[in-house]
């Protein structure tokens, strides 16, 4: 089903006029507009007949331009390939909305999080609690409205964010916000009974920096890839290249075939460093430290690698709008198969040991169980997806930069426990470097950067997904005029996925909850998004 | 008059002027803690003069039965003087402890409670101190009907009357099995009388002529003895009497009644059985009984959520320990001597180690509910910030229970332990047998941190109107004597063992191997070298309990000077809880998840203990409770008695010690001229 | 015999020679063990072999912080290390411990006992979850291996029919390594890994789930004396699986058997540390499960040893 | 269980040491390694390009009056992405390969405050750079007539004259509201450059 055929079925069933049709929209994208009260019936027309997926709802503060706050919902058809954006404006003097939640689980933190944001109430919806802004955040002040300045300070109020008590007879242990295995602030409150968990409680966003705000207030659009850069600790070519591909879609912007290439590259040299990384984590948690230390070993020269390609070992600073900053000459092509080579050798040897080692299975195998249905009812993304069964990839199923013209095939286990969530990782890793091998082979010669003339124009939805080591990134950004986006929604793999760890932990034994939540490779600080105070203003920052 | 019958009359009449004074509660106590300490010294002269001129005879007239001209022999030999021991030490303790701990009940007026525990202590003395077969059933059965009126004490709350009824029955089933076995002995006794010297040979003459008589006979006392002193099968009464009983009774039967079981089987298995195959036989059953009881009883104690109830599981659990090392006594003393007789001492110590922690632990218990109303584990905690005395005694008493080397319960489980090994060369069963007792050792010390650790250990949680006082001085002083005693026969067991060798040695016939080659010949008889079988090796085992101990109090000063050594500052910090901040009750780590993981796994071996539900009818009831057919007419009666004294202008006080000490005159003239 | 003539001369070196051992070999032992085996695994150099003494010196001086006013938290870490040095002092390092007449098998386990006891003792008087979670899991676990160290030492015992130690470390292995001295060596070497704590059995103090278990509220000179304690019973458990398990070197003249009671002390090390290194942590109930297991099979070593074998 | 412990150790084994003692031996960074920016005082002109183009907008320009220009550069922030260098027209700014930059007093270490001395620029009145206005006049991209080059320096659009219009996204710079706040004193004390 194509978007066009699409678009008319929204159109007859719904009454949903389409986006302005102009010639900049990238083929497997379509963007319409519901009114509130039909909103319900498409979302569940969508949800349940559909087969769509929800990625996430954005609330823009567009009074200035069109007087009205804009709430967008975002969906994905994987089998088609299509992604779908479902406006619904809403009049600044009765800021409310009917919530999906309960059509779509999924959409529970992103409806909280628009009430924490723009002041949007989602009408019905199970469990208000404040989510992104910290406990003693002034209750009327909506940081993503335009009039509030960027970077205030406001006193802080005493209201106090209820807790979730624990059940009868069960006793709280805090696994959080700082805690040994946990290399971010993240609060889980596990009820343990004995040594069983018998429910969890999580309450994040520590480390939440506010981007957004700086995105459409602060920056330039140029600027915005090396912030979007520094989102997450270990995947951030990724963010960053999923924004210049968003604004690119928006503004038309056709970016050269080298490009395309060094950007595939990137993401999966990125890839690579990302899973072994988690292995020695992983392995760490699971008091295996010799897994920690040889997994770091076998990486250390991927970051030479990329030191010797990019500059800088992990935050490459290679995208742009428009193409690449930084190019692979032809004579580094040769160290970077030699050092494929080497690290397939040692992958395949790791490999085969793993599954031998019976005490590394009695930890691994049974424990973290997330079943295929659950995955599918909370649009659980990447190897946490792919763990359980579910097959999507966005190279494959929304293919971008070089990946359509690359063969590769997803890695999926169903055996919905840390194993296979361990193994898809495993498997992804040869994949890599299967693919580098690959582009570095089909690179064409020619600029890596065209050059833009004119400015980009203001009032342009554009839309990317990226697949992430731990799942796809997707940023949604509505350009503005002066020279930076009116709104800009990055939104991390975790974001989805940590709202099925608290189920997921509960009938799990204490001593397996670190090794649970490891297995979703979180990266908090992804789900917070990072924030850089404005020194023109002086703020004093800490 | 003997020592002891004055013991025994200094008793009654205690009894009968706590009846009449059961009015004012103090009074009544203090009362009923002078005849016990009065009969404790008689009791205690007559022991010591024992050990130096060996077994006390003497005839007594009062039982001159005009039935075939009985004439009955007071005789108490030198194991007789080691229990006498015991009752005197629990006797003391429990009694100066229920001066005040009675305030608990206050709704029962006590004129059921001294008596009846003066009477139960007096039937004890019985108990032990007759060789005669036929008075020693009659003082058995006694002491049961008394025991079963302190348990139902306070008979209004339900469980406490279907405790009593369950106990009442349990035990006079089992005397009428022993009366049973003691008819079989008496008809195949020559000589028709009830001495044990008789039934000795009676005994020894059926085991060759009739030998699944004599079976049947050693079977029936086994059986009645093991539920009086609650062995796995028989001692199902125990955590439902326990618990419900007021905290003193318990003490004291848990103190006493349990032990005298050990007496009764040491006295028919050893005493009256000439050693022989049967015997070995015998022996072993009693060892794999107290093995099961030790497993079992500790197992499901450390699932138990009640302070009380986790007690008297425990009570289960260290007979066990009793019946094995007797078991060895008894199978192994025509195989090898040395190693019997050792065995048996180690039993036998136990026994009064036992008596001394587990009294000490109950008593521990009801200051805690004297003082917090509850022996919930879960509801109270952190008790050592308000209570310092009763902490650091139940600390001893759980550590020596436990087996920690200095205290008195390791002395005794190491004897049992190394004995148990060394007959495991020649029986090979027994050392299985103490393995299972090495391993639930361990979980006797599990059950007993979480015991520590939720009532005493962590921060102060107690009810709001709790008084954050120490429970009243008269109850820290027993707690306080008895700790002492653990801690005393911990660190210098030697001249304990001496008695208990005197009492062994007394019973065992043959030549028994002399206390030296058993124990070792060191300097001041400190270091205990266990002779082994073949005296090629020489000593097998060793445990020198003084040297040992000021090494290690040289070495707790080494590590104190060690820690002073970089002079650090300290500072108070609340809990780290990774940065969030917790409410107490949020993070409370309760008692029964606390070894969860392994109860789930093990603890399944043995369900909640099948309680038979008691379904009188109602005439039976009606005289089975004493509360209509004594207690209230006699309360009737003693408050007439005193209001007519009132009547005659207030001296009511002073009429009652006249009428007090006239009742003495006449009950002494009575003896004094029966006697004659 | 010739080493064993025991006039109280020879007590008194041994008393000297047995505390050096615990006290000061045994924090050598673990910096060698972490430096030449754990870290040449990791592929990586390694802290230098004097790391535990920095470590200890340095907590000895750091600030204290107490969390619960109750005494039990610094009396406890004094008893530990105490019951770990009476111990030392019992057990046969090459040549005849000073105690040795004055103590036997279960006096040995009954002191490491109290060890453990202390431990737990110090966990469940903080009101900390971790605290308490960590005493419990020390708890269970002393309750699974305690029997197999008590039952492998019988075996020992009843080779040599006698419960003190210099009869057992001559005796157990005079004829050479019969089938159930093998199969208690075996078990003897699980039951150490779990007491001294060595993955995969390091559960109670398993930082990744509770902090550290019943440490987390501990600071200072008491954490020293804990971390000084358990170098010292690692040193004790390693001396007591040479001295009785392995044969050799027991009856060589005195200056060869301690040469030879080090070099067995240093291989039982090196083991420990291989089997640290390549396992991960498992759990509670998979330990306890576990455990079951070796207790059934030193149980059969036992009926083996009855037998003669 | 045994074969794959064995295998494991043996890979461990095989890889040999691998850590450097750090502090000992220093581990150079790769030659393309974008470490600690560099400004040569000289070059600078004061465009004011690096500070339009700074992701995380740490240089701050102010012209203390008419002829001085002072460009303040907190590098604790500096988040090494080299977009300065590359915007740089007079490659003033080189990415050195010093990367240890930690130290307790960040604020004051790595406060970096250049002066450039401007001439004043005829038309907008405010002050430009040249070393000497003649000899400096002949350099590219000052000339007027040169303008389609992108060369006017001019930071400030609003005040240039309509009519010229230069619009590319590289060397756009948005209006800086804070010019005329004081110096704060701490950056007040003149570093010159290294």
């Amino acid at each position: 089903m194509t978007t066009q055929e699409l678009a008319t079925q929204l159109q007859e069933r719904f009454d949903a006029e389409q986006g302005e049709p102009d010639g900049l929209a990238s083929p497997g994208w379509l963007s319409v507009t519901v009114c509130s009260d039909r909103l319900l019936d498409a979302i569940r027309w969508l949800w349940e007949d559909a087969g769509y997926r929800f990625l996430i709802s954005a609330g823009s503060d567009l009074r200035r331009e069109r007087g009205k706050y804009l709430v967008t919902n975002l969906f994905a058809q994987d089998e088609h390939g299509i992604y779908l954006a479902v406006h619904t404006e809403v009049d600044p003097e009765q800021p409310s909305i009917p919530s999906i939640t309960p059509i779509v689980p999924a959409a529970n933190w992103t409806e909280r999080e628009l009430r924490d944001m723009i002041g949007v109430v989602p009408e019905g919806h199970p469990d208000p609690r404040r989510l992104v802004l910290a406990d003693d955040w002034p209750e009327d002040l909506y940081p993503l409205r335009w009039d509030v300045e960027h970077g205030i300070k406001p006193p802080p109020s005493d209201c106090q964010v209820p807790r979730e008590p624990p059940p009868e007879g069960s006793s709280v242990v805090p696994l959080g916000p700082y805690f040994p295995s946990l290399e971010e602030p993240a609060y889980f409150r596990l009820f343990v009974e004995g040594e069983e968990v018998v429910g969890a409680d999580y309450r994040g966003f520590y480390n939440h920096r506010g981007i957004e705000k700086m995105g459409c207030s602060v920056l330039t659009y140029n600027q915005i890839p090396f912030i979007a850069e520094r989102i997450c600790g270990i995947c951030g070519c990724v963010h960053s290249t999923a924004y210049c591909q968003a604004v690119e879609r928006a503004a038309g912007i056709e970016i050269p075939e080298r490009a395309k290439y060094i950007r595939t590259i990137m993401l999966e040299l990125e890839r690579m460093q990302s899973h072994l990384l988690w292995l020695g984590i992983a392995g760490h948690i699971v008091g295996f430290d010799t897994v920690l230390m040889q997994t770091w070993r076998m990486r250390e020269p991927i970051m030479w690698l990329s030191e010797k390609l990019s500059g800088n070992r992990r935050v490459y600073g290679g995208n742009i709008i428009g193409g690449v900053r930084l190019d692979i000459p032809t004579e580094v092509h040769q160290d970077v198969l030699d050092m494929l080579d080497k690290l397939e050798t040692e992958w395949k040897a790791l490999y085969k040991s793993i599954p031998g080692d019976t005490s590394l299975m009695a930890r691994l195998r049974g424990t973290g169980v997330l079943p295929h249905e659950l995955a599918v009812e909370r649009c659980v993304v990447g190897p946490t997806a792919r763990g359980s069964g579910v097959a999507i990839d966005t190279r494959l199923d929304h293919p971008y930069a070089a990946y359509d013209r690359l063969e590769f095939e997803k890695c999926v286990h169903d055996g919905c426990d840390n194993l296979s969530r361990t193994l898809v990782r495993l498997d992804e890793t040869l994949v890599s470097i299967g693919l580098i091998r690959q582009a570095l082979q089909q690179m064409p010669d020619g600029p890596i950067l065209t050059q833009i003339d004119e400015d980009i124009p203001g009032g342009f939805e554009g839309f990317s997904g990226v697949e992430a080591p731990r799942g796809e990134v997707v940023h949604w950004v509505l350009t503005g005029d002066e020279n930076r986006p009116t709104r800009w929604r990055p939104r991390a793999p975790t974001y989805a996925n940590l709202q099925v760890v608290p189920p997921m932990l509960k009938g799990s034994q204490l001593a397996d909850a670190p090794i649970n939540i490891a297995s979703f490779d979180p990266c908090f600080s992804c789900t917070d998004r990072m924030e850089v105070v404005d020194m023109r203003t002086d703020d004093e920052y800490d | 008059m003997d020592p002891l019958t004055t013991a025994v009359v200094v008793l009654l009449t205690g009894a009968l002027l706590t009846a009449f004074l059961s009015r004012h509660r103090l009074m009544a106590g203090y009362v009923a803690l002078a005849s016990v300490i009065l009969a404790s010294i008689s009791l205690l002269r007559l022991s010591l003069w024992i050990f130096s001129h060996g077994p006390f005879e003497t005839v007594v007239p009062l039982l001159r039965l005009p039935v075939s001209g009985l004439r009955v022999h007071l005789i108490v030999d030198q194991l007789s003087a080691v229990f006498l021991f015991i009752i005197v030490l629990v006797a003391v303790s429990t009694t100066w402890f229920s001066l005040r701990a009675m305030e608990l009940c206050k709704a029962r007026s006590l004129i059921r409670f001294y008596p009846a525990l003066l009477l139960f202590f007096a039937t004890t003395l019985g108990v032990v101190a007759f060789q005669n077969m036929l008075v020693f059933l009659l003082f058995w059965e006694l002491m049961t009907l008394t025991s079963y009126l302190l348990i139902a004490f306070e008979t209004e709350k339900p469980q406490a009357a279907r405790a009593g009824l369950l106990y009442f029955v349990a035990a006079t089933v089992a005397t009428s099995l022993m009366v049973i076995a003691t008819t079989i002995l008496y008809a195949h006794n020559p000589s028709h009388t009830f001495e044990f010297s008789q039934l000795r040979d009676t005994l020894g003459t059926l085991t060759t002529t009739k030998p699944v008589l004599a079976n049947i006979v050693l079977a029936l006392f086994l059986v009645g003895f093991g539920t009086k002193a609650g062995i796995l099968p028989f001692g199902f009464w125990i955590p439902v009497a326990y618990p419900a009983a007021p905290t003193v009774t318990s003490a004291a039967m848990a103190g006493i009644v349990t032990k005298l079981g050990v007496y009764g089987t040491v006295r028919v298995f050893l005493d009256l059985l000439p050693p022989s195959e049967l015997s070995l036989v015998w022996g072993s059953i009693i060892a794999l009984l107290g093995t099961a009881s030790i497993v079992v009883g500790t197992l499901t104690a450390l699932q138990q959520t009640e302070a009380k109830r986790l007690l008297s599981f425990h009570v289960i659990g260290q007979i066990g320990y009793m019946w094995l090392g007797v078991g060895i006594g008894v199978a192994m003393y025509h195989l090898h001597p040395a190693i019997a007789v050792l065995g048996l001492m180690g039993g036998l110590f136990h026994v009064v180690n036992n008596a001394s922690y587990k009294s000490l632990l109950f008593l521990n218990a009801g200051a805690v509910e004297y003082r917090t109303g509850t022996t919930e584990l879960d509801r109270v905690g952190g008790l050592m910030h308000i209570m310092p005395v009763t902490t650091v005694s139940a600390i001893i008493a759980s550590l020596s229970i436990a087996g920690v080397p200095p205290l008195s319960g390791f002395t005794s489980k190491w004897l049992i332990f190394e004995r148990s090994i060394m007959a495991g060369l020649y029986v090979p069963v027994f050392i299985f047998l103490g393995l299972v007792a090495v391993f639930i050792s361990a979980v006797t010390l599990a059950s007993f941190m979480k015991f520590l650790a939720t009532l005493f250990l962590g921060d102060l949680h107690v009810g709001e109107q709790v008084a954050h006082r120490e429970v009243p001085v008269s109850m820290t002083i027993p707690q306080t004597l008895l700790a002492i005693v653990c801690v005393v026969f911990g660190v210098a067991p030697v001249p304990v063992l001496w008695y208990l060798y005197r009492g062994a040695a007394e019973i065992l016939p043959g030549m028994v191997p002399s206390f030296n080659s058993l124990v070792g010949t060191s300097p001041f008889r400190v270091n205990l070298t266990l002779l082994g079988s073949n005296s090629a090796i020489g000593a097998t085992g060793a445990w020198d309990p003084l040297l040992v101990t000021a090494v290690f109090v040289g070495a707790m000063l080494f590590a104190y000077g060690i820690s002073r050594l970089g002079g650090a500052r300290t500072r108070k910090v609340p809990i780290w809880l990774c940065g969030e901040e917790h409410s107490y009750q949020e993070i409370m780590y309760s008692s029964h998840s606390f070894l969860q993981p392994f109860n789930r796994y093990f603890c399944r071996l043995y369900p909640e203990l099948p309680v038979p539900k008691m379904r009188m009818p109602g005439l039976l009831l009606k005289l089975l409770n004493p509360d209509t057919w004594i207690t209230y007419p006699a309360e009737r009666l003693a408050e007439r008695l005193a209001r007519a004294q009132t009547q005659a202008g207030g001296r009511a006080l002073v009429v009652y010690l006249l009428w007090a000490v006239a009742l003495v005159v006449i009950v002494g003239l009575v003896l004094l001229f029966a006697h004659t | 015999m010739a080493g064993y003539e025991s006039g109280l001369k020879v007590t008194q070196m041994t008393l000297a020679l047995n505390l050096v051992i615990a006290l000061l070999l045994g924090p050598l032992m673990a910096g060698v063990v972490r430096k030449f085996v754990r870290a040449r695994l990791h592929s990586r150099q390694g802290p230098p072999v004097l790391q535990p003494f920095y470590d200890i010196c340095k907590l000895l001086g750091k600030e204290d912080l107490r969390s619960s006013s109750s005494p039990i938290v610094d009396f406890a870490p004094i008893v530990v290390m105490a019951a770990t040095i009476t111990a030392a002092l019992l057990t046969p390092m090459g040549m005849r411990s000073p105690l040795a007449g004055h103590g036997d098998l279960i006096v040995f386990v009954n002191l490491v006992t109290i060890a453990v006891v202390g431990t737990v003792m110090v966990g469940l008087s903080s009101a900390s979850p971790y605290s308490l979670i960590g005493a419990a899991r020390e708890i269970m676990m002393h309750i699974m291996v305690e029997p197999v160290l008590v039952i492998c030492l019988i075996v020992a015992a009843v080779k040599a029919q006698s419960l003190l130690f210099w009869h057992m470390a001559e005796g157990a292995t005079a004829g050479g390594m019969s089938i159930s001295m093998v199969i208690a060596t075996i078990a003897m070497l699980m039951a150490m890994q779990a007491q001294i704590g060595k993955q995969p059995f390091d559960i109670a103090e398993a930082e990744t789930e509770v902090m550290g278990g019943a440490f987390v509220e501990l600071s200072g000179p008491r954490l020293a004396l804990f971390q000084w304690a358990s170098f010292a019973r690692q040193i004790v458990y390693a001396s007591m699986l040479a001295a009785i398990f392995i044969p050799w070197g027991i009856d060589l003249a005195p200056p060869w058997n301690l040469g030879a009671h080090l070099l067995k002390l240093l291989g039982v090390y090196v083991l420990v540390g291989i089997v640290d290194v390549v396992h991960p942590r498992i759990r509670v109930e998979q330990a306890i499960k576990f455990f079951v297991i070796i207790i059934v099979l030193s149980l059969i070593g036992l009926g083996l040893a009855i037998g003669g074998y | 269980m045994l074969l794959s412990k064995l295998r494991q150790a043996l890979i461990c084994l095989l890889a040999g040491k691998v850590t450097l003692s750090y502090p000992a031996k220093p581990r150079p960074p790769e030659e393309g390694f974008r470490g600690y920016p560099e400004v040569d005082v000289n070059k600078c002109i004061g465009c004011g390009a690096c500070a339009a183009v700074c992701p995380a907008r740490l240089i701050k320009i102010e012209d203390v009056d008419q002829t001085t220009r002072r460009m303040t550069r907190l590098l604790e922030r500096c988040v090494f992405c080299g977009r300065c260098a590359e915007v740089c027209p007079e490659d003033a700014i080189t990415m050195s390969k010093q990367f240890e930059l930690t130290s307790d007093q960040a604020r004051q270490d790595l406060t970096h405050v250049c002066e450039v001395f401007m001439a004043t620029c005829k038309r907008c009145g405010r002050c430009y750079e040249p070393a000497t206005p003649l000899d400096r006049i002949m350099e590219p991209g000052f000339r007027h007539d040169q303008i389609d080059r992108g060369g006017d320096r001019c930071p400030y659009p609003e005040l240039r004259a309509p009519d010229s219009e230069s619009p590319s996204t590289d060397e756009h710079d948005e209006h800086d509201e804070h010019l005329d706040e004081p110096v704060s004193a701490q950056v007040a004390q003149v570093v010159e450059a290294k």
